[in-house]
């Protein structure tokens, strides 16, 4: 068993409507500190595999495809054998 | 003329799409599944409104790879008429059909309300019954209508006249340049959040909507030389 | 009767250390279902008897009551006992609706809470048959001053959106009052209307010994384990700890389960359906074998499962939302199965109805529960509790009234219209999807909510209403006032007034003085009911709404619904022109 | 200036509807190895403080209160100087 843990943010060039809204809420909670909050996708994955080099094959492919839209978001993940989890 | 709303799993406007098109148009109208792999009988394909898949991951992610979406691309190479309202908007251009992407509304809240729409472009099929510049009612009702597209798409949009509706007034999401609505660049593929087919009844609120389905007929019987009966 | 898991008590412990107790179960109720059963009950036994005889599910205290309300008329087609009444308006054609709250959820996770509870109700709706074709609420909330009511109002509105603009049923109507007494125990009611042909309608009924049934959902995990009694608790610091009870809604779950489920009913060869709610598949099981007069076997291990090694106390008690049950004969399996794949879903076989009224329980191949369904269902006491009039009551009958004058009107007028009970509340609405299904001639901001209905010219009105400081003040007028107040709201709207479903969201029943106050508002409602000759043709009791400060303002909210004849009729609450004249009617 | 990186995760105990979604449509896609699929949150804030104590303390104020929801979800961060990024 593979876990792979893929994080999906939105690019440095596009605005972050939630990561906004949030900043502004967190400054009239009194965290007057927090200059910028962008808010991304953290999703983990178990693959039913042993291969390392398949499974970053296969969930580059699942983000270029599904996971990210790479028009407004960027992507990356990592690749952990299951049981070191 | 045959129209088909498609029918994701999730779709929830496909019934309100349907009786648009029938009573503003009086032609035939069919539900299409998902799954569907011949669309050759159609000659307008609607992609409704609603949460396909629940909006899950982004809305229109999922969709963009039903079985029926090949189909949809096939028809768009052949020139036939696609619309995607709201939810059917996304899966375009989830799909590449249309360029772009959909972003949370500014406000970060669902938001459903009439707006004003101002017509940029009359010269395709879906808009040509309306006047250029000409401001309509039509609802929006949506969560993700922030409509981006970077700077070359944005200069290519406007050189290509490809903006069809803008928001006048306010700007209920955040869109780039007020966007509401863009069309391919080709002109065969429109792609809209604002709800046309609920506005076709005054009882509802507004038929500034109707246009819209009767722009399509006549341009369609005009593409096929169909006298006007 | 062997397998228990080893983290369940044994029948010794349960009896030794009173542990049915924790459940809500008295000595005395104990000692009744020991005599049903010929023996003591093992845990899940005494877990399914827990919810079955909840406040919740068997109404022991609230039954006394409801038997003041009319329930009948001309035009009922179905009152109180089904998920949901039906009313009768013509050409073959009835509408179908209830009203249920979700308060205690909401308290806990307002988002959640309010999103399940809009999936629940509108589970009611499409297992009678019914397309759901409009949603309305009711909601109250502390002072918005409070961090944490600010919190709760904010995320109850978004659950609300999420769950009904998702699942493409419009929210066309309901109200939003602030008090402080609701400070700590928000009130989530929730109301959903259909329609139906009258040859559609469809009972909760498992029909036919022998035939299976089927369960269709997503898989049962342990959400929500006894939900049904703790919404018959009050809110407590320890009860809020016991958090495990959050459950999470699927909009489009239910979606796809709405549409195949009506698919299915649509082809005729439902015996019987139920959706589960409250008790999940305990409430469902028990009532639907009971109301056939018949017993049902489940097997446990064909439940769908979403966690690893759940007991069959867990499975009997899990409240996973957006699941099923069904009947029908086994020579159309198939055709169910054909169905629901077309919709991407499973409907495993999970029992079969049987004729020895007893609810059997099997799980790893062995027999782990056996309880009589009438018990279950029927057999739980009715408790008729103390009423007093309450010493507020008295002292406010010798009240001398008096008032400053108000010196500045316009000042005034501004300060009611900017109080937030009063203010607009589009806020709320514009994230309702108020608009889909094409059908919302009169949109939220008016009297009552008006749909048309496709094909006629008809349409119906529909609204909400409780001004709970009148049923304060005066439960019996106060219920009246609410009540009339919700056929005023139809009558505006152009149609004429059918029916009523009623929520009753009181405090602590326990209190002579919340008794009094459930007795009498309901009393009022009544006589409100025979002289607008609009019976209750269901409804729902919410009761232990206090916290430690103490129990909300009585709250009966009255969810009406009326027939417009013709959409002609239709009217709005909007000045229309320039030099119209004004009447005032009524003293 | 101090970034601080905050996981939200949805409990292991609670379902997670968008991840089970995404894990059908993986499949129907040719994914067939996901296993299991659990959607979270990836938020990146920027804090404008220099104490990594104080910083630590302010964030997990903000998950509490704000970022998490914690009847439902879980959370975790990790607080690193901003020049290291
Ligand atoms: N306040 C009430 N007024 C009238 N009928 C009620 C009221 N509360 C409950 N009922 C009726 O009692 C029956 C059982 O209610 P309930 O347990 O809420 O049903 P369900 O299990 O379908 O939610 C229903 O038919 C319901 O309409």
């Amino acid at each position: 068993m593979i876990k792979a843990t893929v994080y999906v943010t939105i690019k440095q060039s596009v605005l972050d409507p939630q990561g906004n809204t949030v900043q502004g809420a967190l400054h009239s909670m009194g965290f007057q500190e927090v200059n910028d909050v962008r808010i991304g996708k953290y999703m983990e994955l178990t693959l039913d595999t042993t291969d390392k080099n398949e499974a970053e094959k296969r969930v580059t492919e699942m983000c270029e495809k599904l996971l990210a839209n790479t028009v407004i978001e960027d992507y990356r993940f990592e690749i952990t054998p299951k049981s070191e989890v | 003329m045959n129209f088909a709303v498609l029918v994701f799993p999730g779709s929830n406007c496909d019934i309100d799409c349907y009786k648009a098109v029938e009573d503003t148009t009086g032609q035939s109208v069919e539900y299409v599944w998902h799954t569907a792999t011949d669309l050759s009988k159609y000659d307008c394909i609607i992609l409704p409104g609603g949460f396909s898949y629940g909006d899950y991951l982004r809305s229109g992610a999922i969709s963009r790879f039903a079985p029926v979406m090949n189909e949809v691309v096939k028809a768009a190479e052949q020139g036939k008429f696609i619309i995607g309202i709201c939810n059917g908007f996304q899966i375009l251009l989830e799909s590449g059909l249309l360029p772009g992407a959909m972003r949370r509304n500014d406000t970060v809240k669902f938001r459903c309300h009439q707006s004003d729409l101002k017509v940029q472009n009359n010269k395709n099929p879906f808009t040509h019954e309306y006047k250029i510049g000409e401001v309509i009612d039509i609802p929006i009702a949506h969560m993700e209508g922030n409509y981006y597209c970077d700077e070359t798409t944005l200069v290519s949009l406007k050189e290509n006249n490809q903006i069809i509706f803008t928001y006048e007034g306010e700007n209920p999401n955040g869109s780039v340049e007020n966007i509401a609505g863009i069309c391919n660049k080709k002109g065969n593929v429109l792609g809209m959040m604002p709800h046309p087919e609920r506005a076709v009844h005054e009882l509802l609120g507004s038929a500034d909507g109707k246009k819209m389905f009767t722009s399509v007929l006549s341009a369609w019987r005009e593409k096929n030389g169909v006298a006007i009966g | 009767m062997a397998l228990q898991s080893v983290k369940e008590p044994t029948v010794e412990q349960i009896v030794d250390q009173k542990i049915y107790q924790q459940f809500g179960v008295t000595d005395e109720e104990f000692k009744k279902i020991c005599g049903f059963l010929g023996r003591k009950p093992n845990y899940t036994e005494i877990g399914v008897f827990s919810v079955m005889w909840s406040e919740h599910c068997s109404y022991k205290t609230s039954k006394p009551i409801l038997r003041k309300f009319p329930t009948t008329g001309e035009r009922v087609l179905m009152g109180p006992g089904e998920g949901a009444g039906i009313v009768d308006i013509g050409d073959n054609q009835a509408v179908v609706f209830k009203i249920e709250s979700h308060n205690h959820p909401s308290a806990v996770e307002p988002y959640q809470g309010a999103a399940t509870g809009v999936g629940g109700i509108i589970r009611d709706i499409f297992s009678m048959g019914a397309r759901p074709i409009a949603l309305l609420n009711s909601l109250r909330f502390g002072s918005l001053n409070n961090d944490r009511v600010k919190y709760l109002f904010e995320h109850v509105v978004e659950g609300i959106a999420g769950y009904g603009n998702c699942i493409g049923i419009p929210t066309v109507g309901g109200e939003v009052m602030f008090d402080d007494s609701y400070e700590g125990n928000p009130l989530v009611n929730a109301m959903c209307v259909g329609l139906i042909d009258h040859d559609q309608i469809q009972k909760g009924v498992a029909e036919g010994v022998g035939n299976p049934v089927f369960y269709v959902g997503p898989a049962t995990g342990r959400d929500g384990i006894h939900g049904a009694t703790f919404s018959s608790e009050e809110l407590t610091e320890e009860t809020q700890a016991k958090r495990s009870a959050v459950q999470v809604g699927d909009p489009f779950m239910e979606k796809l389960v709405m549409e195949a489920c009506l698919e299915l009913i649509d082809s005729g060869i439902v015996l019987g359906i139920q959706d589960m709610g409250a008790a999940g598949l305990t409430c469902s099981s028990s009532e639907m074998a009971s109301k056939a007069g018949n017993g049902m076997e489940l097997y446990l291990d064909q439940v769908p499962q979403r966690e690893e090694g759940m007991t069959a106390y867990e499975m009997m008690l899990s409240e996973s939302q957006e699941r099923m049950l069904f009947v029908i004969k086994p020579e159309h399996e198939e055709q169910a199965v054909e169905i629901f794949k077309r919709w991407g879903l499973d409907c495993p076989k999970v029992g079969k109805v049987t004729n020895d009224g007893s609810l059997k329980l099997f799980h790893q191949g062995e027999l782990v529960a056996d309880m009589p369904v009438t018990a279950l269902v029927d057999e739980c006491p009715v408790y008729n509790k103390p009423s007093r009039v309450p010493a507020y009551y008295e002292s406010n009958q010798k009240l001398e009234l008096s008032y400053d004058e108000v010196k500045d009107l316009n000042q005034a007028l501004k300060d009611v219209l900017a109080s937030p009970t009063v203010a607009s509340k589009e806020w709320v609405y514009n994230q309702y999807d108020y608009m889909v299904r094409t059908s919302t001639a009169v949109q939220p901001g008016s009297d009552a909510a008006v749909v048309t209905i496709r094909g006629t010219r008809k349409a119906l009105a529909m609204t909400t209403d409780c001004n709970s400081r009148f049923v304060y003040l005066d439960p019996e007028v106060g219920g009246k006032i609410a009540t009339s107040e919700a056929a005023r709201n139809i009558v505006c709207s152009g149609a004429e007034p059918l029916a009523i479903t009623d929520n009753l969201n009181f405090g602590n029943p326990d209190k002579p003085e919340i008794f009094w106050q459930l007795d009498q508002s309901a009393e009022g409602i009544a006589e409100a009911c025979n002289v607008l000759n609009t019976p209750v043709i269901g409804g729902n009791v919410s009761l232990y709404n206090e916290n430690n400060k103490g129990a909300i303002n009585p709250t009966p909210v009255i969810g009406m619904v009326g027939l417009v004849h013709d959409v002609d009729h239709i009217t709005t609450q909007a000045f229309k022109n320039d030099g119209d004249i004004v009447f005032l009617l009524g003293d």
